[in-house]
């Protein structure tokens, strides 16, 4: 994207995150940031959008003068039915994700260690709500990736040799998109993949809390 | 051969729990969350319940009118973090939780319905959700057994019920309702419109009437039920 | 009933075993003998009859002519739906019955046993076809009864002390109704409960394998 | 946001499958057994195969076939009474053949589906079906492990299906066809009508198009589908 240096990082690495998904996957999209995601898709790009909450078949969010009592996401935004959606219950909402039908999904994080560790649902003492079904999208998805800001609100890294906080599933994150870079989990460690525009490498490896693999040649910006 | 009428009072079905019951509640977040029978539970004042359901809804919803009213001892939840109220009665030790993975609590429910007494999983095996948990190995693999669950009542909500308790739901509505009106002893069923036994087809069935204990048409659908504009 | 002792005596047990089914009831008749307690049913009598294959709910048997291809109970009988029916899959058929909600099952049997053993699926090396969903029945309903001529083809008892083959479910059957006799497992053993017009109770002991308790007073006739 | 476009030629379904692949078969009887990918197996000659399926058909009838032309390996059924064609390759050792309570195959499948690992139950303790498989103790209660099952390939018999696999079925043809169409790592579904995408609500869809894999749409409905007159 030519113009990226200029957009706003997070809309830049949700754009990025987005192009991620190929043709025909079946995506689950994590509450939050990765729901964002959503806005970068065209109205007919080929996906199967899942929601845990019993749809596959998500079309776009409603406004609330629209929108059907009936119908939410995860998330609890209004969502519509596309040509082909179906609605199911609990039972088969996970039994999808766990027997592997769900090609990719994209979650938020608290922490990412290098080895593909995940922790997003409970930060001991402050805040413990559940982790409602991140566990099992953090297992079971064929692809896990990850979208996150580079660093938390006081500017600590959020990418780290291990987890500090309690896991969400052991060693299934593959890929992760920031607001700085896009990094790959290796059986070597976190792998620089991209770097957003107007970033230097340097400045990731500054912002990241464990060691960074660099590409030989060229390292594309999105 | 002719099917039993199964319609009651809604006062009469919910005077019937006692206090100290194991309650399934259907619903993720509003859809599907049986607001007129848990009304009438606020109303009549049970107390010392266990709650099973997916979510805690929000504060000044659904469940949270039992929590606020004192009426819960203890929560089985997959996340309750919408619900400022009750993350509060947590921290502050006046009610107990109990969380379950999302898909894990549905199959448990679900094994209880079906007469199995557990399943093998290895859902959270790594977590802190394996803590305590029975461990199992089969062909040298550890899993976790996650027993499965039963309740004294479970509260559904459906968009249609014929009287011999046939139920359909809407669109996402469906989430728990049909797994729990499968594994409690006593099920109660608040449905939106009441038809003649027979006018759901039998292949459009989605809760077979022969788990069903209860009927309750719905007389007026409240706001509870409606969209919630944040 | 009065003409009792001119009726066929198979006729006789079927039509008194219908009378075990109380109005409300949820019932699974077993394939075979047991089927035929359905002619003796009044067309608007309170029960739901539940088949295996995967419905609730079931109306009257249908000839060849005016069957439809998709729907047969569980012994291959065309058969129609009634204001209520509903039909499920093989998980909610067995959900239904290993959950507690069939109150009743008649089941046909080789042998059975004084302490409430079944055994009527397999004879090694000369019968074993499989149970089908017999186990689940015979362990699961809530009340187990027994519909079987007292004695085999060559005139051997089939109410025994201990059953000499493979077990169907140990220890579930409640009631045995036969052409001679209405019979109960209880913790003491075989009671006699009730004779076939024009059988005595010595006649049914002679053709039992196990000792009859008799009832004080009167015993009944069917 | 749109869905793919799941048909595709009977011959070309079937090809994919190799010799020696395990093959779960919808239907109970004649409903919803998947006749004429049946016949697609035998005309490609596939050798070696394990099939699961609740029985074996009727001699000259769905699976019969396979037998009969001494494709078929393994059997995993819970009966096979009304094939006598099957029950003497059995008894001969031309086929080895494993015996399931029937809800408790449908259970395994479904487990496989759902990607659990095995499931707890009493079903079929203190009877031979016990025999060999793993005891676990819970609750100080004996319970068996039967494991999930996956298979290579499930053939389902659908009566209506959209080009994007949603899938409804009809009266007792559904039966084991449901749990089978989401245990496998490739569903291949027959229908008896392919319907325009959105023509099946998605309320009405009893399997999601996500589980499948490709659908054939009949040509024709062979006798073989009929009322069996015995």
């Amino acid at each position: 994207m030519s113009d990226g240096n200029f957009q706003d990082p997070r809309i830049r690495m949700v754009a990025r995150a987005a192009r991620e998904i190929a043709p025909g996957m079946v995506v689950n999209l994590g509450i939050g940031l990765p729901t964002k995601v959503i806005d970068h898709l065209s109205g007919d790009f080929p996906v199967c959008l899942h929601t845990e909450n019993g749809m596959a078949g998500i079309g776009p969010t409603l406004p609330y003068e629209k929108a059907d009592r009936n119908l939410i996401d995860a998330g609890g935004a209004y969502v519509s039915p596309i040509p082909g959606s179906s609605y199911f219950d609990s039972t088969v909402s996970f039994a999808l994700v766990r027997s592997g039908r769900l090609d990719l999904t994209m979650l938020g994080a608290f922490e990412v260690a290098e080895n593909g560790d995940l922790a997003n649902w409970k930060i001991p003492g402050k805040f413990s709500p559940g982790a409602g079904g991140a566990i099992e999208l953090a297992q079971k998805a064929r692809r896990v990736v990850v979208l996150t800001t580079h660093t938390d609100r006081k500017g600590n890294p959020k990418l780290l040799r291990h987890c500090t906080l309690p896991l969400t599933a052991k060693g299934h994150v593959a890929r992760i998109f920031t607001d700085l870079a896009v990094v790959d989990v290796t059986p070597r460690g976190f792998q620089l993949v991209e770097l957003a525009g107007g970033i230097t490498a340097r400045e990731v490896q500054e912002a990241t809390g464990a060691t960074l693999l660099l590409p030989t040649g060229n390292i594309p910006t999105f | 051969m002719s099917l039993p009428d199964k319609t009651i009072a809604m006062e009469e079905a919910i005077a019937a729990i006692p206090d100290g019951a194991t309650v399934m509640v259907g619903g993720f977040g509003v859809p599907g969350t049986p607001f007129t029978l848990i009304r009438e539970l606020v109303r009549q004042g049970k107390r010392n319940l266990t709650l099973i359901k997916n979510d805690a809804n929000e504060a000044g919803m659904g469940i949270d009118h039992l929590i606020m009213a004192g009426q819960v001892r203890k929560l089985i939840v997959t996340h309750l973090g919408l619900n400022g109220n009750a993350i509060a009665a947590m921290n502050e030790g006046r009610i107990e939780v109990e969380f379950c993975a999302q898909g894990i609590l549905a199959e448990r429910i679900r094994a209880g319905g079906a007469g199995l007494q557990a399943i093998l999983t290895d859902i959270g095996l790594d977590t802190e959700l394996a803590a305590g948990k029975q461990v199992v190995e089969m062909d040298g693999k550890r899993l976790l057994v996650e027993p499965a669950i039963r309740a004294d009542v479970a509260l559904i909500h459906a968009d249609c019920a014929d009287p011999s308790g046939n139920l359909t739901y809407l669109a996402t509505a469906r989430n728990f309702n049909p797994p729990m009106a499968m594994a409690a002893a006593r099920v109660l069923v608040e449905a939106e419109r009441l038809v003649p036994l027979g006018d759901i087809s039998p292949d459009a069935v989605e809760t077979p009437g022969v788990f069903v204990d209860h009927v309750c048409p719905l007389i007026q659908i409240s706001e509870e039920y409606g969209v919630v504009r944040r």
